[in-house]
């Protein structure tokens, strides 16, 4: 899996490439909490060359959503290819994410409720 | 049958994207009919998240431990079984899990992407079988 | 027997391609020692050649005449199966192909990348039986 | 399979990525004869992005090669994969063909025999 990090503003960008499963939700999960001790609140998972996701991806995203909510913070997802759009379905987490077309409309949602 | 394999992996998550690319080629491979595009993703899914709770339930780490993977194509289902050396699952399946919970959520997903799932034990070995009817 | 799979493909040479990804993907997902990363290129190069003689030579580019392949990892060898409708191969193989020739040089490189290699029939069918050994 | 064209001077540069066989030979028999009954004859395989040929694959660059010496040209190979360089050796064709590391090289050994 590959990630990288953007800031846009505020807001912490993560580019997930490849699978977030369990063989790699390890690292996301080092460099998302990073971010959260370092006091980032606002999150955008960008899955534009994300192809998969499984349980524990998802566990992952929403421990994340659990601690930045918590502090008036949020986890959009967005660019979600077919499939990762499918399963964010089949397991109801497009309703509990904001989903987004891509990143700027989460940013712009991000400043909405500035 | 129109498609049969059956081999054996360790319980590491470092064969979760060959496992998925195995079952994408296999999709590749055979006719249209009996393995629509549209069964991959969820057999994928359904493949991922069982060889996940071999590996964490059943094995609990334990890297040397086998897990068998076997694919069945015959006429109108695609069954999919997973044996690992656990003590099986105990408890009844929970119908959803709770949408803030961070875990929970394998069986779910098996539960509502397949037709059938079963989990048995034979010999002494956990079957996790997974039926998708088509 | 460390991996085993059977199945049925037409004969139709956009299988190629997929051929070679599951080949590579169950050489991903077994053990080392029974599909050693070196083995790979081989069997390919084996498998795709013994294809290519069942679409154009056993069943003469007849696409719904179906080819079985098989492959079977056990102690000590990689075993592939071709098996067609054709009539088989009567000639003996020749040694090597002639340098400048344009054809001729599937069974040579069957021959040249697989430890034992037999053509037999079965049942009216041809088989091609392609060894590995480790 | 891909294939693209490109000048030299008068050497022709035919790039071919994915794989060379039985499935594909034909597109490239009908883009590599073209160029023949156009008059080329000097001919450079570029493999690049080539990671796998079949016998019938090779069988399409020899018939060219016969092709092209009866006119004092010739078919150079170059930048081939570990893959496809173990191939051309264990047919021996790595004999037949003049196999070059890269494109520049072959157009030298082209122009030497001027
Ligand atoms: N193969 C297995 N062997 C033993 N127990 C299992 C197995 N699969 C699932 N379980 C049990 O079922 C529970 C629910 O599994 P699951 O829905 O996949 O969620 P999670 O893996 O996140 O706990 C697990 O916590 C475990 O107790
Ligand atoms: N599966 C097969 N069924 C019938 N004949 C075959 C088969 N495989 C090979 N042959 C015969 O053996 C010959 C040599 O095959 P091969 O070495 O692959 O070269 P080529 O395919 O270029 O002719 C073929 O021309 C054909 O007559």
């Amino acid at each position: 899996m590959n990630i990288e990090v953007k800031q846009l503003g505020n807001v912490q960008v993560i580019e997930c490439g490849g699978s977030l499963d369990a063989d790699t939700v390890s690292g996301f999960k080092k460099i998302a909490y990073d971010l959260v001790s370092g006091g980032s609140t606002q999150f955008i998972i960008d899955c534009t060359d994300l192809n998969f996701i499984d349980s524990m991806g998802l566990g992952v995203l929403i421990s994340l959503l659990r601690r930045v909510r918590q502090r008036d913070g949020d986890v959009k997802v967005v660019s979600l290819s077919d499939d990762v759009k499918t399963i964010f379905e089949i397991t109801r987490l497009h309703r509990l994410f904001d989903v987004c077309s891509d990143s700027e409309t989460a940013v712009k949602r991000f400043d909405e409720i500035k | 049958m129109h498609f049969q394999s059956v081999f054996k992996i360790k319980s590491d998550t470092r064969y979760l994207t060959p496992l998925r690319e195995w079952i994408s080629s296999v999709q590749k491979l055979v006719d249209e009919n009996d393995f629509p595009k549209k069964a991959l993703l969820p057999c994928s899914m359904a493949l991922v998240e069982a060889v996940d709770n071999a590996i964490f339930h059943a094995h609990d780490g334990v890297e040397d431990l086998p897990i068998e993977i076997s694919l069945v194509l015959s006429d109108g289902s695609i069954v999919m079984e997973v044996t690992d050396k656990g003590v099986g699952i105990g408890e009844p399946v929970i119908p959803g899990p709770d949408e803030m919970a961070d875990h929970g959520r394998g069986l779910f997903i098996i539960h509502q992407v397949m037709s059938k799932v079963e989990s048995k034990i034979v010999d002494g070995t956990h079957h996790m079988r997974m039926e998708y009817k088509l």
